[in-house]
């Protein structure tokens, strides 16, 4: 008995002795699906290396763990008018290489990341002038006012003037280049990190950067970042304790990561809002067996398939609890009034009475477009989808395939070659007014040709895409609100979309690991806190 | 010799260029490249702009010709998501693929040969059962499923070995070898056994029945009658006998570990060649695709030629055949 | 009188089929006596060579040896342990095959195979195996045999690949030699040579020879003495001019009448009517009663056993009634 | 070894012993005998017959017809077995993800996968055996180009070929096949990986018999020598032509498993066996064992048993091994 006490009190010291001395540098070994392709931030818009870069190159801006914008190299920023923005720039800053961070450096990133082969054009609005004020002022002139100018600016890194210049790297690497660019090899960013080796698509050593600006919140010394793509060996990789964090975890092995004694998984709703959409606007759909017209035209089959997809026994069944289902095409962190609205309730009944009084009472057959290695289940939730509709006597012949042929087909330069489809989007600019504007937006608008570019099924309403323009330059936060809203009521009401859930983000993280979860995917170890 | 090796090369090369033909027609079905580099938000212009910066515009002919061109000079362009020369990455990853492939027909052939010798000479032992039960067993599953029963069973429950990677590596010149380190050669063993375990089934069943095969034939036959010994026998006349065929077999089937590898070394994340094709694939990476392919078919004609070669020095009758003028 | 080299008393060769048990060999007794050529001759299936293999302890599964015994020299072999019977063969009963294509490894030299026959039975160095084996192909008439002892099979002719396979059998001076069709395979003009060989080198080493062959004229030429094998069984066996001249068994004057110049140009050549049985279906009696021309009852009945007549023995009921009548 | 013991066959000039129908009897026999004498042929056999009436009569045995979405009920996902504590009836052996009764999912998988196997083989096979035999035949250029394609093929990976046909057919199709023509271009995928080594083993053994006196013997009394040859031939090769293609049927039921990775294998709302184990692959950490381990024992024990009949096949009609 006083054996058993002593070694608990031997312990407590043990774990005090622990606590109180300085948490002494780490190394943390992270394993993503993805890849880091390139190092050259304005080359790949793609969340995992995005995220990567973001350990080495800092934005103007950056955003929180509660995705909150918050000053980053710009120390503070005002719009003395609605077509002028001033940001003041953060002084003392020194790329990894030594050389101070000044304005011209803003300005030459601002003309970078708009130049052929950047893959972040809309990042930075093209009508955006950037002046250089002085050494650490710049101001940014528009041709109209723009709310959102700075949404997307956390991801558009700065870069070195002189470090470009210098290496032949002024413009981004091109694809089409026959030489490599240094650019893509190597880094000089800001950023709280340094690479130390880059393998692309194998491994990736990050270092802590000594001179960094910021307090570090971390107290790592290195960072190995490998790539696993397979599920199972990523997920093997953590429980035999080989790494501390992957991402994603499989929704069904959060169970196993969660029981096993080392790693436990974090989960969080995520942005990215799944959905389903129809071919609204050929006379005759491509894949149907129902001839000379297209039954999407009709709004009560639409309603009927909106009513026959029980998204609740997805969300238990397919995604294991883990998705939102959803009554929006965008997720409720990114617009404010989201929770004014619920989802018409799940109703095979009245769907079947519908698609009768369409004029299908034996239902019709349709063909699915679906990727199978996009979203998180998205093969398995297509299924699922067509077992409800088959319950409702629609057939429906899935076509689920690999993301590089199921957008090369679905896509615009596909020809937008699909009846019935499921999606996957985050608005980039963390905002509503992009979904409105690219998946909700009719096509081929003369006026803005880019509107709707996206809306795969074409789901058109001209009031709607009134609305749309209306938020564009509404500054004031509350009335674009409630025009948002208005809009949303539009294409609830016709059925143009059946959105499903938002996916969750699952993070298996070693329990020696204390990492915050970022609702936009972000794995940020810049935050990351390891125990030994 | 020297006339059946440039003939050989020659017919290599010929080889090479049909590959080239058909990787480039066939990375016209792979999908749409330019959809795997930019957002999917971007705009048609931004996506037109990349189309034709990459070329893909341009006439199949002309695409084809151009490509021809570079591979000829060993330049396979730039990858599309790495933005770095394939050469580049091939040659970073290439000593990672044959190192695995090589390991793996070691192993196979290792375990191939005497499971294949013992269950010829023990036709009917209950051992020789076994070996051929374990062995269809072993080609029975997919590869993956064996990977990932290995990952599971010695990765995660028992801790012994890694469950993905190379370990360590060293590097000699270019060349990164993970033979020089403990950890390099823990991380071996499972994705060894997983590429290599078809090879062996296969070589096993060859042995056994070559081996079979030849001990019934006069030679052995007069062996015996002449009192050389079982071993020298067995060992001597008709093991060697035996391999010849096999020489050939392990040859011909390096270039299909090779190929195999892809599922191997995504199930272990082997960072080889197969893994970047893999990558390739689902990215649309067509510079890569067809790189990869040119090198494969590369390796598979050098090592038909050393296999031809290598016949010769093991069976006489054919180097007499070879070196008179055809 | 000393004992022969190869004494056979009553072998007896089982098979075990699918179909039960055949008999190939069924009660065969001869002797050969110190450089003496015996021949053994039949048709093909008669039991020449499963005679030869059982001598030598080849017969494999599922064949063996049922019953009778095998002496060499007065030593009981045919129930001597695997390693002992091993260490016989190639040493005291040299073997030579039908085929020499195929009798030899292509892939060694045949300088290595005549070393690694040598230096497994006796206890030479490998420069004197090596010696020992260009004097045994000087002696099968290779020339040049310092050279060619390094070519491969392939690079010989099969005369000479034939004499390669007879240096084999001699390279430890073997007591007994069995030929199994050595020239079989041959060109004819070759097959007189390889004859005379295996001829001659019996008689200057002494050894004794098992010749077996279909062919009565090499017979005729070559052997001291000849058996008359019929479905595994010796139907006739003696000196090989009386055989020649004056056979007795009904199968063995079909034979001889089947050689065409010892038939003489003026006779028709004897053709004998039928084949022989397979072992499956062996008729009752003498075996060979369904073809022979002077068959009776008894020989349907009764199994004809070997009966002395002079230095001949023969297997017919023919001779056992003469005998009766004549006493 | 044995068989140089036996008796010689008859003389070439005596008459024939038998004729044909009696061989053919007498082979047939033989084959049974062997066949009998060795239990694990007779297991082996007994599995891969119930493996093949199991396919064929999969409508009536199964409880639910897995290729109907309609009969799938997302809410019976993820049922254990019916031995464990949380089974319901029906489902004896599970469900998978989409409430899809695993053992109707393997009695229609196994459909597809022994459809896929056996004609992608067969099309391999009598691809392999027509070019082989015309490469030995005619030899020089023919044999160089056919034997380079070969070469050629060989660099190719099954999948990578698959892809291939895949890529024709979606864009000959629009993208858009139903599950036949995805059979068939799984058919034709596995067809064009897999002939090479019937090329092979054809041709060499055609070089051999080539130059025997009977082929010319033949072409002198007008017989058409190839036909002459295809009789000589394919006896000598059935072994290893056996071999061959019991490897390659459990390969392309691998094969197209791993196909159906990259999205070319059969839809995943008709899952072959290969299917099924991939899919269930995922669940295997989740503790969902079932659905990965009754497809993949199934998927063993049917490539097990087959090759055990190859094996014993191949010793059977090889005569010199009788």
């Amino acid at each position: 008995m006083s054996g058993r006490k002593s070694l608990l009190i031997a312990a407590a010291v043990a774990f005090v002795g622990l606590a109180g001395l300085p948490a002494s540098a780490q190394t943390l070994r992270y394993a993503n699906q993805g890849t880091l392709k390139s190092l050259d931030p304005y080359t790949f818009k793609e969340s995992t290396t995005i995220a990567h870069h973001a350990h080495i190159y800092e934005g103007l801006t950056a955003r929180d763990k509660d995705l909150k914008i918050i000053p980053a190299l710009a120390e503070s920023w005002e719009t003395p008018e609605p077509t002028r923005w001033r940001f003041h720039l953060r002084k003392g800053v020194k790329f990894h290489n030594g050389e101070p961070f000044t304005a011209d450096d803003v300005i030459f990133s601002a003309e970078r990341v708009r130049a052929t082969g950047s893959n972040f054009l809309s990042n930075v609005p093209p009508d955006a002038k950037f002046i250089k004020v002085d050494d650490y002022t710049v101001d940014v002139k528009l041709d109209a006012p723009n709310p959102i100018l700075i949404s997307q600016w956390d991801t558009w890194f700065i870069m070195s003037k002189k470090w470009c210049e210098d290496n032949n790297s002024i413009a981004p690497t091109p694809v089409s280049a026959t030489t490599p660019s240094f650019a893509s090899l190597h880094e000089n960013g800001t950023g709280p990190f340094m690479i130390e080796s880059h393998q692309p698509g194998v491994k990736t050593v990050f270092k802590v950067n000594p001179n960094w600006w910021g307090k570090p919140e971390h107290n790592l010394k290195e960072i190995v970042f490998t790539t696993i793509s397979s599920d199972a060996t990523r997920v093997a990789a953590l429980l035999s304790g080989e790494v501390d964090i992957i991402e994603p975890v499989p929704v069904q092995d959060i169970g196993r990561v969660d029981s096993s004694p080392n790693a436990q998984v974090l989960k969080g709703p995520e942005l990215r809002t799944i959905f389903l959409g129809m071919d609204e606007t050929r006379d005759e759909l491509l894949y149907s067996n129902v001839k000379g017209k297209n039954p999407f035209k009709d709004i009560r089959v639409r309603e009927a398939f909106y009513k026959a997809i029980d998204v609740e026994l997805i969300k238990t069944r397919v995604m294991r609890g883990l998705s939102t289902p959803s009554a929006l095409m965008i997720a409720p962190q990114l617009y404010a009034l989201s929770k004014d609205f619920t989802r018409p309730k799940y109703d095979p009944d009245a769907a079947k009475k519908l698609l009768t009084e369409a004029g299908y009472p034996d239902g019709f057959e349709v063909g699915m477009d679906c990727p199978n290695d996009r979203y998180v289940n998205d093969a398995a939730i297509c299924q699922a989808v067509v077992g409800m509709l088959a319950r409702i006597g629609v057939k429906v012949n899935l076509n689920a395939q690999p993301k590089a042929q199921y957008f090369a087909k679905v896509l615009k330069p596909g020809g937008y070659n699909t009846s019935f489809f499921l999606l996957g989007w985050t608005p980039s600019s963390m905002d509503a007014h992009n979904v409105m504007h690219d998946i909700m937006g009719c096509r081929e608008d003369p006026k803005d040709p880019t509107r709707g570019e996206a809306n795969l099924g074409n789901y058109c309403n001209k009031e709607f895409d009134a609305l749309t323009d209306k938020v564009l330059v509404e500054t004031d936060t509350a009335k674009r609100n409630q025009l948002i809203k208005q809009a949303f009521e539009i294409g609830i009401k016709d059925y143009g979309y059946i959105p499903l859930h938002q996916q969750a983000v699952a993070w298996g993280v070693s329990k020696k690991v204390k990492i915050p979860l970022r609702a936009d995917n972000a794995v940020l170890m810049f935050w990351a806190n390891k125990t030994e | 010799m020297l006339a059946f090796t440039l003939r050989r090369a020659i017919q290599a090369i010929g080889v090479m260029i049909a590959v080239g033909i058909i990787a480039f027609a066939m990375f016209r079905f792979a999908g749409d490249p330019v959809s795997q580099l930019v957002a999917i938000d971007a705009s048609s212009a931004e996506r037109a702009q990349i189309r034709q910066s990459l070329g893909l515009d341009d006439p199949f002919i002309v695409q084809f010709g151009r490509y021809l061109f570079d591979a000829a000079q060993f330049k396979f362009g730039v990858s599309y998501q790495f933005r770095q020369p394939v050469s580049d990455l091939l040659k970073e990853r290439m000593p990672a693929t044959l190192e695995l492939a090589v390991c793996a027909t070691i192993l196979a052939l290792f375990f191939g040969i005497i499971m294949g010798v013992f269950s010829a000479l023990r036709r009917d032992s209950l051992m020789a059962k076994l070996f051929q039960m374990v062995s269809l067993i072993g080609i029975s599953l997919p590869t993956f499923l064996i990977g990932i029963l290995l990952i599971y069973l010695f990765s995660v429950t028992l801790g012994w070995l890694p469950s993905f990677g190379r370990g360590d590596v060293v590097k000699l010149g270019w060349w990164s070898t993970g033979l020089l380190t403990l950890s390099g050669w823990k991380a071996l063993i499972m994705p060894s056994i997983t590429l290599g375990l078809f090879q062996m089934t296969l070589i096993m069943r060859l042995v056994r029945a070559e081996m079979l095969e030849v001990l019934r034939t006069d030679y052995i036959r007069f062996a015996r009658a002449r009192g050389l010994t079982t071993r020298a026998i067995h060992f001597g006349h008709a093991l060697r006998n035996t391999l010849v065929p096999v020489i050939t077999v392990v040859g011909l089937q390096f270039g299909s570990v090779i190929a195999f590898s892809i599922i191997t070394e995504q199930v272990f994340q082997w960072p080889g060649m197969g893994l970047l094709f893999v990558q390739a694939v689902q990215n649309v990476d067509i510079p890569i695709m067809a790189a990869y392919l040119i090198m494969v078919s590369l390796i598979f004609v050098t090592i038909n030629l050393v296999v031809d070669i290598l016949y010769t020095v093991v069976d006489p009758r054919l180097r007499a055949t070879i070196s008179r003028p055809a | 009188m000393t004992a022969p080299v190869l004494s056979v008393r009553n072998l007896q060769v089982e098979f075990e089929t699918r179909r039960g048990t055949l008999r190939a060999i069924d009660g065969v007794s001869y002797d050969i006596a110190k450089g003496e050529v015996l021949g053994v001759v039949g048709e093909s299936g008669a039991g020449k060579s499963v005679t030869g293999l059982a001598v030598i302890g080849l017969i494999d599964r599922p064949g063996r040896i049922s019953g009778g015994e095998i002496l060499l020299s007065g030593l009981r072999i045919d129930n001597l342990p695997p390693e002992e019977m091993r260490k016989v063969r190639g040493k005291r009963i040299g073997m030579i095959f039908q085929d020499p294509l195929t009798s030899l490894n292509p892939l060694y030299r045949v300088g290595d195979q005549i070393i690694e026959t040598i230096k497994t039975h006796t206890n030479l160095t490998d420069q004197q195996a090596r010696k020992r084996a260009i004097d045994l192909l000087a002696e099968v008439g290779i020339s040049a045999p310092e050279k060619r002892i390094d070519g491969y099979p392939h690079e010989f002719s099969g005369g000479m690949r034939q004499r390669v396979v007879i240096a084999l059998a001699l390279c430890a001076e073997p007591e007994l030699i069995i030929a199994d069709e050595p020239t079989t395979a041959l060109d004819v003009s070759v097959q007189a040579q390889i004859i005379s060989l295996i001829k001659r080198l019996g008689r200057d080493h002494g050894t004794a020879v098992m010749l077996v062959t279909h062919d009565m004229g090499v017979i005729a030429e070559t052997c001291d003495r000849v058996a008359v094998m019929y479905a595994g069984r010796v139907a006739e066996i003696g000196p090989v001019q009386e055989v020649i001249k004056n056979p007795l068994h009904p199968y063995a004057k079909g034979l001889m009448g089947a050689i065409p110049t010892l038939a003489g140009e003026d006779k028709r050549l004897v053709q004998i009517p039928g084949s022989m049985p397979r072992l499956s279906a062996i008729p009752p009696g003498c075996s060979f009663n369904p073809r022979c021309s002077a068959v009776f009852d008894r020989c349907r009945i009764d199994r004809p056993e070997p009966l002395r007549q002079g230095t001949q023995a023969v297997a017919c009921h023919l001779y056992d009634r003469a005998t009766e009548t004549a006493a | 070894m044995s068989d140089a013991a036996l008796p010689h066959p008859a003389p070439v000039d005596a008459p024939r012993a038998a004729p044909d129908g009696w061989l053919k009897r007498a082979l047939a026999s033989d084959l049974f005998y062997s066949f009998r004498r060795s239990r694990l042929t007779v297991v082996a056999a007994v599995i891969t017959l119930l493996f093949f009436l199991l396919a064929i009569f999969a409508p009536l045995l199964s409880p639910q017809n897995p290729f109907d979405p309609a009969q799938l009920q997302l809410l019976n996902s993820r049922i254990s077995p019916l031995w464990t504590a949380d089974g319901q009836s029906p489902f004896l052996l599970g469900t998978d993800e989409q409430g899809r009764d695993v053992l109707s999912a393997i009695l229609y998988g196994l459909r597809i996968s022994l459809i896929v196997g056996i004609l992608g083989v067969l099309f391999s096979g009598a691809l392999g055996i027509a070019l082989g035999l015309i490469a030995g035949y005619f030899g020089g250029r023919v044999d160089t180009v056919i034997m380079r394609i070969a070469d050629v093929q060989l660099t190719f990976p099954p999948i990578l070929i698959a892809l291939l046909v895949n890529g024709i057919a979606k864009s000959v199709s629009g993208n858009r096949l139903d599950w036949l023509s995805m059979l068939i271009v799984l058919v034709l995928a596995i067809g064009l990986s897999f002939w090479v080594q019937y090329a092979r083993t054809v041709r060499s053994s055609v070089m051999v018999e080539k130059n025997k006196d009977y082929v010319a013997a033949a072409q002198l009394i007008g017989l058409p020598a190839p036909v002459i040859m295809l009789r000589h031939v394919l006896p000598n090769t059935t072994g290893p032509v056996l071999v061959i293609a019991t490897i390659n049927l459990a390969l392309a039921i691998i094969t197209e498993a791993t196909l159906s990775f990259l999205g070319s294998g059969m839809p995943e709302t008709m899952p072959s066996l290969g299917t099924l184990i991939r899919i269930g692959n995922n669940y295997l950490f989740a503790g969902e064992w079932w659905i990965v381990a009754f497809p993949g024992i199934a998927l063993a024990g049917l490539i097990l048993a087959i090759n055990l009949l190859g094996d014993w096949l191949r010793d059977a009609l090889n005569p010199k091994l009788r």
